[in-house]
């Protein structure tokens, strides 16, 4: 098997984070990936929420969007999407969540709304979706993002989603934990073959590192077989 | 009691320039075939309302249909710009619109208050964001506890227009895989059509289905495959390939406009 | 995930006496069983929470269990009086309660908030009644429109006890038919129970099913029949002829304890 | 055919009250066969909705309660009481709405809560159920009761719903409507054989009486033999 690329090792990261999770609310992209893998290789009890109302979706494909037919077809309850933000995220039923975002700041906070001014933008993001909700409720929110100095910021363009006190962020480089004391997102492990200066690097601010800093368990066969298996069903 | 027209008859008589206009659809469903019809109406100075604008909305924004928009997430999910959609907030392009965004949670709560017909509906969310001042939220304190939480204004508009499997010959209607806010933006706008994929004798109860009757709507129309490119729980597919192929039409202006020339407006185009 | 235990294990581990406890069911699957387990394990000063005490409150009031009632209709339905619960009011037999009386509106909406975890509910209703002044409601002004509606306070159980069709080895339940508000009283209590007619291998999708998680609940109990003299639709009928007789049997104290005896406390009765 | 008793007169002219309406809000007893023999002789197109979720129902017997197995199996659709009250009551889409009460004052204001005192009751009825927004929402408000001055009464011993300006009353004795100018119930009907004086008799205050008081058209052969052979089934 040829080796994990940097994609693969941060998908295979993001998944053992749920291995002893109930329920994740997840997103398309890698964080569905992810979570998919996680009940393939760790966890098949593991319950997959979507925005779209699906709770207990048991996906044998990647889903392009949220609401693909077979989310549907396969969940425990289908419901609407007021019935999902009300009484389902709202009241933090969802153990964790799982995000993205194009800009992310030392406390977590996260920018999916615009780059550069709001009413002159440079580039004009998605919103907020169901972002803001969802990282206030759940008991535990992991942003997965590439690591780099225009996603990792000083300062965001907008304040799209309030940082949450639990956040862990997964990277391609790394995972990113808030400090016990300063609360502000500290680099506590880093992937095979990555040095901490090359995190710093990739890092828009001045990044506290950890005093000890892991570094990442490599994929094992039987992750990566079960990743590059799901991505090619 | 809904009558049941043709899809072209419906969006000519519900719709009109400077309509606040809700097609809704979570992902599924989205109404497509009506969306279409508007453009081909040569309808101008909507205010689109949508929580997901998705293909539909950057088509008609891209046609210049409208005015506004109301929304909650601009994606084309799992792949990545809605191209026309930021190209008429980025560059004004065809013209420049106004824009309201809300979040999910927002946007599922203004419909809600609009189906209930209350003036505004209470949720925690917002407070912390750069949303609170480009929006309209208002902080509300609750009598009993004091708490601070967020009041969202109702969605009202104009006409909703969603799509759904079937109807009955009385124009009851049902649908039934992800509900999204179809049921919603209904109750809440002052008039409505729905269209459907086919039209029978009798609706079948179906796990999962929910149910509009036929008195809550003013027009039914058959446009079978009309949520295409999304789908139609148990009888059409989402196709995901064209979802894909829509960033490469969409991204270029002439690109997406001789692509809705041939396969939208056939050549109805003013 | 929900443990699926014995009814008498799930009653003894989950309701203590002085909880807030919440049997729901509105007209369809109230759950007896679990009602009538109560009063074999004894537990005293509830505050049972129940849009339409019906029968089983009758009971319950009348056995001395309940120290306040949270409700918003105490009849016998197309049939007259519930005289235990009249007896308690007017005459504080078996000993006073409290009571603290809403409209059917403001109940579903208190359990609404309960189960979105939010402090209040906001609707139109109250104003101009006797209501505001002998119960929890409080006037809100909408921050947009500063029409003056009311807000209601949250319903949270300490315990929600329903009943339903189906359960799943899991726990997972599904219910059919009228749903009422059982979904929101388990979503809004602390703690729950499921009563179910039967445990199968895997729950079949069913027209206007309401599947709730096994996640979300905390017990499962069978009880085959366990909503009689109420009904679970498509298993059991509902039992109008036993809503008849009760009026002459819940008349009389001494027919009611003798009846009591019988039929539920099976000697139990300390 | 024996004649018609004051009871079935009661039926019969609140049944045909609904003869041009879309849609009903009924609780059981008289209401609920006043609306179903309206579907039966008159409008077959009534929709018949229940609190207890049921939307279009169609009953071949008269059911005991709201919430009967027939209501839900017969409905067009059900829906959960929260929905009912705030998506369908609320925005006042149902047109008419048929209410009992235990007293109601002469600005069709009702009591179902209590007779005497509320901390001291004589008489604990059941209280307000759905009635207050109910007769708040609905176009239109028909309240049938018995006529006597118990219930027809100067004042209430509580006010557990507010008198909605449209509220016809339909007795056994007669119909009452809201004077044009001061929205008092007049006396605008008697049934046949009823005297106005009688009807006065019977109302616990000084009952306005129209200029013309219509006197019923008796039952039709055709509807008191539907009504009871609705009732014998």
């Amino acid at each position: 098997m040829s080796p994990a690329d940097s994609g693969e090792v941060q998908t295979v990261v993001a998944a053992r984070r749920l291995r002893e999770a109930r329920s994740v609310f997840i997103g398309v992209g890698r964080p569905s990936t992810a979570a998919i893998l996680c009940r393939m290789v760790h966890n098949p009890e593991l319950v997959l929420v979507y925005e779209s109302g699906t709770i207990g979706a048991k996906p044998h494909r990647i889903p392009l969007s949220i609401g693909d037919g077979e989310l549907a077809e396969t969940a425990d309850a289908v419901v609407s999407v007021p019935e999902m933000f009300n009484y389902w995220i709202g009241p933090g039923r969802i153990e964790v969540a799982f995000l993205g975002a194009a800009q992310i700041d030392r406390h977590a906070n996260l920018n999916s709304t615009v780059i550069g001014d709001y009413d002159n933008p440079k580039t004009r993001l998605p919103g907020a979706g169901g972002a803001p909700e969802i990282a206030a409720s759940c008991g535990e929110v992991v942003v997965v993002a590439p690591h780099s100095p225009r996603t990792f910021v000083e300062k965001l363009d907008f304040v799209t989603t309030v940082g949450h006190g639990s956040t862990a962020v997964i990277t391609d480089l790394g995972v990113l934990e808030p400090d016990a004391d300063s609360r502000e997102l500290t680099l506590v492990q880093t992937h095979e073959g990555v040095s901490i200066d090359q995190v710093k690097e990739a890092t828009g601010w001045d990044l506290a590192v950890a005093d000890e800093v892991a570094v990442t368990e490599p994929p094992t066969d039987g992750e990566l077989s079960a990743l590059r298996e799901l991505v090619s069903r | 009691m809904a009558e049941i027209v043709p899809l072209r008859d419906a969006v000519a008589g519900l719709v009109h320039d400077g309509d606040s206009v809700a097609l809704e659809g979570f992902t599924h469903l989205i109404p497509f075939a009506a969306g279409h019809e508007i453009l081909r109406r040569g309808r101008r100075d909507l205010e689109l309302i949508r929580m997901t604008p998705d293909l539909l909305y950057d088509q008609m924004i891209g046609m210049g249909a409208a005015r506004r928009l109301v929304f909650s997430y601009g994606g084309n999910p799992g792949v990545g710009s809605l191209h026309r959609f930021r190209d008429a907030i980025e560059n004004g392009w065809p013209h420049p619109i106004e824009i309201e965004e809300h979040s999910h949670a927002g946007m599922a709560n203004r419909y809600t208050a609009g189906a209930a017909d209350l003036p505004f509906a209470v949720m925690r969310g917002y407070a912390g964001t750069d949303l609170v001042e480009h929006t309209r939220v208002r902080p509300i304190a609750c009598p009993f506890t004091g708490e601070e939480l967020m009041a969202v204004p109702a969605l009202r508009p104009d006409v909703a227009i969603v799509h759904a499997q079937e109807a009955d010959h009385d124009g009851n209607v049902q649908l039934w895989g992800i509900p999204g806010v179809q049921k919603e933006a209904v109750l809440a706008a002052s008039r409505s059509l729905v269209t459907v994929e086919r039209v029978v004798d009798e609706l079948e109860p179906r796990p999962g289905g929910v149910v509009m009757p036929g008195w809550v709507i003013d027009a039914v129309s058959e446009a079978p495959g009309g949520s295409q490119p999304s789908y139609s729980l148990g009888i059409t597919r989402r196709d995901n390939d064209f979802y894909r192929e829509w960033d490469a039409i969409s991204r270029d202006r002439d690109r997406f406009g001789a692509w809705m020339d041939e396969h939208v407006m056939n050549g109805v185009r003013a």
